[in-house]
């Protein structure tokens, strides 16, 4: 890219009336209803027939991300721009500040920031542009401040790049004041990135964003990486100072949830294509198009139904099933009875304490106590579901369930027997009959190892069956779990996350296990793959009748899809009750505040 | 006795390590270095009292200041005079160092006159008592004056411990042991007090008893060994750094194996010296530079190459074309004998006891092709005898006429006539670059005449004592080594004495009538009539062919261009440092 | 990449054709294929080196120069120019003892690679086996193999060489017996391989380590699996890539060491033909005969530089990231 | 940050100790007869066995070992083979018989020759290889990049005894453009000092910065991928000005490490370079104490040599540490 001449000065024309709506009519601009705002005034950017295309390393095809996009983006608006993974949505803001590597990429189209065109413009008239009248947030804020400087520094630096006359102090001043805006007090102006918790990195993001006023804010993903209450939190801050400054946004999401909270339009992406554009509340009350109506349905909120098969892209309105799934009433009596009947795991007081950082030969620092105390049961055929925030310790929960991580103290019983010192007999009873399904379908599967190889790993390990039978039983597992059994000799690599996450659940239940242990099973998957995941547990459930403990983080797939829930925070049980009489009278008031966030 | 150790360290630099160059004989090289003739550079005769007087015959053309630069490989094993027993050592440390006598080189020819001493020594008793005297105002380099005591103190300290490095000779003729270490058990050195055999009647008079006769004391008296040490500047240990100096320079710093600096002594007076000179200022010696870089700095004049010489190392290989064709640059080899030293292969008699099979290796043995991956005929001269022709009233002889190049033929028709022709030969040579390549021609050229050669690697530093421990297991290796002084005496006696041990007669040479004739020359007191005797000698042993004599080694070394007066001392076989003189 | 990613992600399984063989993809990128090419050429040179001789009527160890008069000085230098390269000795003779330098150079390329493949192979197999087991077994094991390490690299590597490999030589051969060429051969594979193992266990420990967290890893022990079978079939398949890679950097590092020592003179000793050694000996008489430093000097940049182009590409083939 | 300097030292410390261990057991475990060696010409066994004494080679190896230590700690009384006694102060590598002179002392005496080369040697490959890497990896994929990729393999191929006597003869016997490699003490003439060490330091450093050069091209391709260079470039930063200072920043980390590496190896002597360039350094004195069987010498030079590693790599981790926030703050 070289700087061409035409376009400088016309820049700097742009550059110089920009001062205008960021001081002046901006509170009328934002006083105006939404809805209208596309029609008042000139589009401060406009997108027409956009194309973004990556060269493959490999040599292959290069990938199409995005294919003639066109949108506009009023003043003061907030956009939604909606989509699952590859939709191309974060090609689309990255075109916009012309941050591709011009090597693998070729943006064609027209990008016009209040009439001066962007695409092919020159590194000088675009480096004016960034940060000062377009900015970026990006989705994980530990990656994406430096680690080396201090966010004091960094914002100053974003401030004096676009103040030339503005000296260090004035800088640091602004800084300051402007981090002091979101939240952030003086005082740590001087620390470094990695001491801030997610939350606050993400309003230090924000706050170097909008540091210098610009006309453009784009939000790519900018809570995706949090907890539902610091989400909320972030929103609603990015919501005032967006009205305050009177910036446009561009909000880049995969949760139609985020969006709908806080954007005026929406525009839907799919394979780089729009889908359906109009006011969020219009689209989300009545989507036109098929894709959007499942992105819609497919989004869990606090009042689906529990137990129905959920609609997806190929089955937007699905038949409910006769008879949702009773055995929540049938597990709530369970509960009582059970002390007839027995436990299939029982666990009292679990703790797991994890070594503290080693200071000196000799002396550490305070061991990390993931889980103090813990108390749990899950009934034979029963769904428990583990809530809680990162860092709460349900995975490690989750972990010494599955034999993986020794327990500090306290017992874990299984079927009566004592799980925590297991004999042989009992740890081979464990490998078969508690099974584990991961997040990231990515790191779940060996790259190295296709799917039969994968698949007959347990049947070697846990049956009798002749090297034919195995694959026979592969195979079946294959169809069981919605995949062609022709996929056999395929690498992991071959697959999409969904199937993946299939093939993950295939392995499960290829030992016929009793309990599988679920941890955090769809929230890597994109809404519509994580609505068919969710059924294809939901009916193999049925199928099996196997037990479940399922961790999530998101309540509404938790209520959905779990009998009982328990609620964990730092380590410790909040709360462990039925589904219905959590969500409809929660205790304790942290279970509250996470509904809250949730709704 | 002959040098071993020393002649070793020249092994290293003289045959194995580096080849050399300017043949021996075909020389141009300014001063009188060519004296590869076959009449010995010695002039018969020992110098007189007026010869003795100083100062040293003038060097035509010399000048008088400037500084020596002089580049070696590796510092000196010892400076202390005492310890000092090779070579180049000697020839250096004639410039800080006297000696009783000395020889004084002219011309190329050497003729061992007074140097302390105001004469060559006087016998009396037929040799059993040798007198001298010291000359007046021969100082120290703190002006004092140097005494008898002081010579007998230096003598004495060569029988203590640590001192075995140096020559045996004194101790063994002090007290009249065969044995070295019998004599040091007699007395060992001056911690045991005063040494009896030798009086100081006056600071200025020296009396040796022996008690059997003793030709060679003129010529033992110019070893270092003979220099005088001062009781209070004897620093045990740190004398072999920094030796006190009586000779025209002192030294004024050394850092071992890195730099050494003398500079003119102001208390050495010409007149008392009839051998050295005192034309530069200063000498700087560099160590550790490696023969390739130092020989392209003299040649090439920069950086004070032009004012430099060096006294151990030998011409690079490399430089051999660039001298034949290159006059300027031949102009600055120095080339000559080296010494008295000859080169053999020697063969373990007792593992290899028939004549006829060393008979067969003379006559297979490819001289010629040996020499030719050492550098050829600047290597040195292909020898015949035991002893080298730089020995006094030297004759040349042949008794075993071979074909330069090996005569495999003839060699297989003389092996048909051995007892049992041996299986195979085991050659142990120094693991050098060289070393392999005379191996690998010594493989072949026997191969021809059908003798099977095992070479054996072994680490050069201990390839003599792996050759000489009694219980050896090899048969042939080479062995570069020199007389003591220019007479034959300390070469058969020492050397092929069947009742020595491996160490002395390392070719295990055992001959009843030789043991016998060895005593009675012993008793011969006359040093040429001696010398006669021992000649004859020779031949009767060399008619055994016990060791294959192979070369008289040459050095060639170079000299910047501004650099006059260099050439081979005919006795110690490197550059004389105490005739060099700046031209400009 | 990161939306490379993001696309195969999409539910539709996207349609890309297998990875071609490494070979295949190899050979893709040119100077890839040119240095595969080089390399096969040395290869088949060392195979085919007594062919060769055969055809070209020599051997490199006859000393044709002196045998035959008129071939070298009386100094052992080449009459004729150049080193005495001629239609008879292609590539000159050898200062000295007047060999044919040609084939000393052919047969001097089975002397690195029998090293340089053995050192390689020994490495190899001891940093597969101490990087994988350490990496996996963690804990105490692992600290004192960091320390071990530690230790080991800090040593000066050349200097032991220097000391070592004489001392096991004369440890390993008895005097009275010629030393056979093996022994050689077998005490430098000795030296090269105590030393040469830990790069590569030290970069697999960091791979197993962070292998050992991933969720498939996890799941093979939920199950049940046992260590070697954790090991066996999951670990190691994914360090594959790793292993070729440093295979191939491996050889002409210690070709090059072998050199180095040979040039030292603590190497292969006469008369088995050897680079290093012929260098070494090109540098006494380069001045008056440069030809023969040339050739081996040139024969070595050559061979080395071509293995390190081939280690490139065999990388950049197997980790598309690095290729760019 | 204290804590973790402190830690690093303890473990440096630690290290050295077994690496002297190691050292010494290797080399007093070697057959050749340091004491023969040590002995003049004529030594019979029994003046051996009172030279092995005097060199305290009759004591176990334990009792040599402490003794060993001791004398670094606190130096110590050693006996020279003709019984004279001489004090061997702190830190005492032992007494070379073959110099007649404690190691400690010869190796000073040839530490500055190294010390310049290594010195000279290591300003060559960080100008030079960081010069090429950030090139080449700013121009990634382009003609520039490939030469110089290509030129830093022949650097990472080409045998350093080659090229040097190739060097010495193109560049200074036949041309004569540079002076005749050799050391001048830089106090008595830095011009002689730099103009002698001039190809030496060229000649080494090229060679090694080839590693370094690849290493940071790729360290500085990978960090631009980096996120927050990202933001830096959304920030309105220049490219260039972006990558010097975040970019870099970043990818500093792997690069000191390396260079600390180099930088002991270095100093612990350049065997090879100091041959064929015939300067007279740690290198040379250590390959001709191996040749001449000078075991204090020898392991004198392998503790030196593993000193400096030990010591320079712990430095280039607290540089690291000192540089990264996130591990100097915790």
């Amino acid at each position: 890219m070289t700087s061409s001449s035409a376009t400088a000065p016309e820049s700097d024309a742009a550059a110089s009336t920009t001062a205008v709506p960021a001081t002046g009519p901006v509170p009328a601009d934002a006083a105006s209803p939404p809805a209208s705002a596309p029609a008042a005034g000139s589009p401060v950017l406009s997108v027409r027939d956009l194309s973004v295309s990556f060269a493959d390393p490999r040599g292959d095809a290069p990938v199409h991300a995005v294919r003639g996009l066109s949108f506009d983006l009023a003043r003061g608006e907030v956009l939604g721009l909606v989509g699952e993974s590859g939709s191309g949505k974060s090609a689309t803001g990255l075109a916009v500040l012309g941050l591709h590597d011009p090597r693998t990429t070729t943006v064609t189209g027209s990008i016009r920031l209040d009439g001066q065109e962007l695409v092919g413009a020159g590194e000088q008239a675009l480096r004016r542009v960034r940060g000062g009248r377009v900015a970026l947030v990006f989705q994980d804020a530990l990656t994406s401040l430096s680690p080396f400087h201090t966010v004091g520094a960094q914002l100053a630096e974003m401030y004096r790049l676009h103040h030339p006359g503005a000296g260090r102090a004035e800088a640091r001043r602004q800084a300051a004041a402007m981090l002091d805006r979101v939240g952030i007090p003086a005082a740590r102006t001087d620390d470094h990135p990695h001491r801030f918790s997610g939350g606050m990195r993400q309003r230090v993001m924000i706050a170097m964003a909008l540091l210098n006023n610009p006309d453009v804010l784009i939000a790519d993903e900018p809570t995706t990486a949090l907890d539902a209450r610091v989400q909320d939190q972030v929103l609603d801050l990015l919501g005032e100072l967006q009205r305050e400054h009177g910036t446009a946004v561009l909000l880049v999401s995969h949760d139609l949830g985020v969006v709908a909270g806080s954007t005026d339009r929406t525009l839907v992406l799919r394979g780089g294509r729009e889908v359906e554009s109009a006011p969020t509340a219009a689209l989300l009350a009545a989507p036109r198009e098929p894709y959007t109506k499942a992105l819609v349905g497919a989004a869990l909120t606090l009042d689906s139904v529990p137990g129905t098969p959920l609609p997806t892209v190929d089955d937007p309105s699905p038949a409910p099933r006769p008879t949702p799934r009773l055995r929540s009433g049938a597990a709530a009596a369970g509960s009582g009875s059970a002390t007839g009947g027995r436990w299939l795991v029982e666990v009292e007081d679990l703790s797991v304490h994890f070594p503290g950082r080693r200071r000196f030969p000799g002396t550490r620092s305070e061991p990390v106590r993931a889980v103090e105390g813990l108390g749990l049961r899950i009934a034979p055929g029963e769904t428990l579901g583990l809530v809680g925030e990162s860092g709460s310790g349900k995975s490690t929960t989750s972990r010494v369930l599955a034999g993986l991580q020794p327990a500090t103290a306290g017992t874990v019983r299984y079927d009566g027997l004592d799980a925590t010192r297991p004999d042989r007999a009992l740890r081979r009873r464990l490998a078969k009959e508690v099974q584990l399904v991961f997040q990231d379908p990515y790191a779940s599967l060996n790259p190295r190892r296709t799917v039969a190889q994968t698949l007959e790993t347990p049947l070697r390990l846990h049956t009798a069956l002749g090297a034919g039978e195995r694959r026979q039983r592969s195979a079946e597992l294959l169809e069981q779990v919605g995949l062609p059994a022709d996929h056999l000799d395929r690498y992991p690599h071959e697959f999409s996350g969904g199937q993946r996450q299939r093939i993950g659940i295939a392995r499960a239940l290829a030992a016929e296990p009793r309990l599988i242990i679920a941890d955090e099973p769809v929230s890597a998957l994109d809404v519509s793959v994580q609505a068919q995941v969710l059924n294809l547990l939901m009916e193999l459930r049925e199928r099996l009748g196997v037990a479940f403990l399922f961790v999530s983080h998101d309540l509404a797939v938790v209520r959905h899809f779990c009998d009982r829930v328990a609620v964990m925070h730092r380590g410790r049980l909040v709360e462990s009750t039925d589904r219905d009489r959590l969500f409809a009278a929660p205790h304790t008031d942290y279970t509250r505040e996470l509904l809250a966030a949730a709704r | 006795m002959r040098w071993i150790r020393p002649s070793l360290a020249v092994v290293a630099t003289a045959l194995l390590a580096t080849s050399c160059s300017a043949g021996a004989g075909t020389t141009t090289s300014a001063g009188p270095g060519a004296a590869a003739k076959d009449a010995s550079p010695l002039t018969a005769a020992l110098g007189t009292e007026k010869e003795s007087a100083g100062p040293a015959p003038a060097v035509a053309g010399a000048r008088a200041g400037g500084t020596v630069n002089v580049y070696n490989t590796t510092d000196f094993r010892h400076l202390d005079p005492q310890k000092v027993y090779a070579g180049a050592a000697y020839n250096t440390s004639l410039l800080w160092g006297r000696q009783l006598t000395q020889y004084q080189v002219v011309d190329g020819k050497a003729k061992l006159v007074g140097d302390l001493a105001t004469d060559t020594g006087t016998a009396s008793d037929d040799g059993r008592t040798w007198t001298f005297r010291l000359k007046e105002g021969v100082a120290w380099e703190d002006g004092q004056p140097i005494t008898s005591q002081q010579v007998k103190y230096g003598i004495e300290r060569s029988f203590g411990k640590g001192y075995e490095v140096g020559p045996p000779y004194w101790p063994q003729w002090l007290t009249g042991e065969a044995s070295y270490d019998d004599a040091r058990k007699k007395y060992g050195g001056p911690q045991d007090g005063d040494l009896d055999a030798i009086a100081t009647p006056d600071d200025r008079t020296l009396v040796f008893h022996f008690p059997q006769p003793q030709a060679d004391v003129p010529y033992m008296a110019a070893q270092s060994s003979s220099s005088p040490v001062r009781k209070d500047k004897d620093t045990g240990t740190d004398y072999d750094r920094l030796p006190f100096a009586t000779g025209p320079y002192r030294i004024v710093e050394h850092v071992q194996n890195t730099r050494l600096v003398l500079e003119r002594n102001p208390h050495w007076k010409a007149e008392t010296d009839p051998i050295r000179s005192q034309y530069p200022e200063k000498f700087v010696f560099t160590f550790g530079k490696e023969a390739l870089n130092i020989n392209q700095e003299i040649l090439s004049g920069r950086d004070g190459g032009a004012d430099a010489t060096t006294v151990a190392t030998q011409l690079s290989p490399e430089l051999y074309q660039t001298v034949d064709t290159d006059p300027k640059a031949k102009d600055l080899v120095v080339s000559g004998r080296q010494g008295a030293f000859v080169t053999y292969l020697m063969v373990n008699n007792e593992r290899v006891t028939d004549p006829e099979v060393r008979k067969a290796l003379n006559l297979a043995y490819p001289r010629q092709q040996a020499r030719q991956v050492l550098g050829g005929s600047r290597a040195g001269e292909l020898a015949s005898t035991l002893s080298s022709p730089a020995l006094v009233d030297w004759q040349k002889y042949d008794l075993n006429p071979a074909r330069p190049e090996g005569d495999p033929d003839a060699a297989k028709a003389v092996l048909a006539k051995a007892a049992q022709p041996p299986a195979s030969l085991t050659y142990a040579y120094a693991n050098t670059p060289n070393g392999q390549r005379v191996a690998q021609v010594l493989v072949d050229g026997f191969a021809k005449a059908g003798i099977t050669l095992v070479p054996k690697p072994v680490d050069p530093k201990a390839l003599l004592d792996e050759a000489h421990r009694a219980d050896s297991p090899y048969d042939l290796w080479e062995e570069t080594s020199s007389v003591d002084w220019p007479t034959p005496s300390t070469l058969i006696p020492f050397s092929f004495d069947g009742r020595a041990n491996s160490d002395l007669n390392s070719a295990r040479y055992h001959n009843g009538q030789v043991d016998k004739e060895i005593d009675r020359i012993n008793q011969i007191g006359e040093p040429r009539a001696k010398a006669k005797e021992l000649y004859a000698l020779e031949q009767t042993v060399m008619k055994d062919l016990p060791v294959l004599p192979f070369a008289y080694p040459n050095v060639n070394q170079l000299r910047g261009s501004n650099v006059g007066g260099a050439f081979v001392h005919p006795i110690y076989g490197s550059v004389s440092l105490a005739w060099l003189y700046l031209k400009a | 990449m990161a939306v490379v990613e993001h696309v195969a992600a999409s539910d539709a399984p996207p349609v890309r054709p297998a990875p071609p063989g490494l070979l295949r993809r190899v050979c893709r990128d040119r100077t890839g294929a040119v240095a595969l090419g080089v390399v096969a050429l040395f290869l088949l040179l060392a195979l085919a080196a007594p062919l060769i001789a055969a055809l070209y009527g020599k051997n490199p160890t006859e000393h044709y120069g002196q045998n035959a008069p008129g071939l070298l000085s009386d100094g052992g230098l080449p009459i004729a120019p150049n080193g005495g390269i001629s239609g008879e000795f292609w590539f000159g003779l050898e200062p000295g003892l007047g060999r044919d330098v040609f084939t000393q150079l052919l047969y001097g390329i089975r002397t690195s690679l029998l090293i340089a493949f053995a050192s390689a192979t020994v490495t190899t197999a001891l940093g597969v086996l101490a990087g994988v087991a350490v990496g996996y077994l963690g804990g105490i094991t692992d600290r004192v193999f960091g320390f071990l390490s530690n230790v080991l690299l800090a040593f000066p590597t050349l200097l032991l060489l220097l000391a070592l490999s004489p001392v096991i030589q004369s440890r390993l051969v008895d005097p009275g017996t010629a030393e056979p060429e093996w022994m050689q051969f077998l005490v430098l594979v000795l030296v090269f391989s105590a030393f040469g193992w830990i790069p590569l266990a030290l970069s697999l420990r960091a791979t197993v380590r962070s292998l050992r967290e991933r969720d498939f890893v996890q799941s093979a022990r939920a199950m049940g699996a046992g260590g070697f079978h954790v090991v066996v079939r999951e670990l190691l398949p994914n360090v594959r890539a790793q292993l070729l890679v440093h295979a191939t950097m491996a050889v002409p590092a210690f070709v090059a060491s072998e050199a180095v020592l040979s040039f030292l003179g603590v190497g292969i000793n006469e008369p088995v033909p050897d680079w290093g050694r012929m260098i070494s000996r090109g540098s006494e008489v380069f001045r008056a005969d440069p030809t023969y430093m040339f050739f081996p000097g040139v024969a070595l940049l050559l061979f080395v530089l071509a293995f390190n182009l081939l280690g490139d590409a065999v990388r950049d083939a197997l980790d598309p990231r690095a290729a760019r | 940050m204290l804590s973790f300097a402190l830690r690093r030292i303890l473990q440096a410390l630690a290290v050295l100790a077994a690496v002297s261990a190691a050292a010494f057991a290797l080399f007093y475990a070697a057959p050749a007869d340091p004491a023969r060696a040590a002995c003049g010409p004529r030594c019979d066994t029994g003046q051996v066995a009172a030279v092995r004494a005097s060199m305290g080679l009759d004591q176990p190896l334990l009792t040599q070992y402490t003794d060993y230590l001791t004398g670094i700690v606190a130096g110590r009384d050693i006996q020279d083979v003709d019984g004279s006694t001489l004090h061997c102060d702190a830190p005492c590598l032992g007494y070379s018989y073959r110099l007649h002179q404690p190691v400690t002392e010869a190796l000073v005496d040839h530490l500055p020759v190294t010390v310049s080369l290594a010195a000279g040697a290591l300003a060559f490959l960080v100008v030079f290889g960081l010069g090429t890497g950030f090139v080449a990896a700013l121009r990634h994929g382009t003609r520039t990049d490939r030469l110089l990729s290509g030129f830093t393999l022949i650097g990472a191929s080409v045998q350093i005894y080659f090229l040097g006597y190739v060097a010495q003869w193109g560049l200074v016997y036949t041309t004569g453009l540079l002076p005749l490699p050799s050391y001048t003490p830089p106090a008595t003439d830095p011009a002689a000092w730099a103009g002698g060490m001039l190809l030496p330091w060229i000649v080494l450093g090229f060679v090694n910065s080839a590693v370094f050069a690849r290493l940071s091209r790729s360290q500085l391709l990978e960090t631009m991928d980096e996120e927050y260079v990202r933001t830096a470039r959304g920030k309105g930063l220049g490219r260039l000005r972006a990558h010097l200072k975040y970019t870099a920043r970043g990818a500093a980390g792997p690069l000191v490490q390396l260079l600390g590496l180099e930088a002991g190896a270095l100093l612990g002597g350049a065997v090879i370079t100091e041959t064929v360039f015939g300067l007279n350094g740690v290198g040379r004195f250590a390959t001709e104490a191996v040749e001449g069987q000078d075991l204090p010498a020898v392991v004198g030079a392998v503790l030196l040599a593993a000193c400096f590693v030990v010591l320079f790599v712990a430095l280039a981790d607290l540089v690291i540490a000192w540089l990264d926030p996130r591990i100097r703050l915790g």
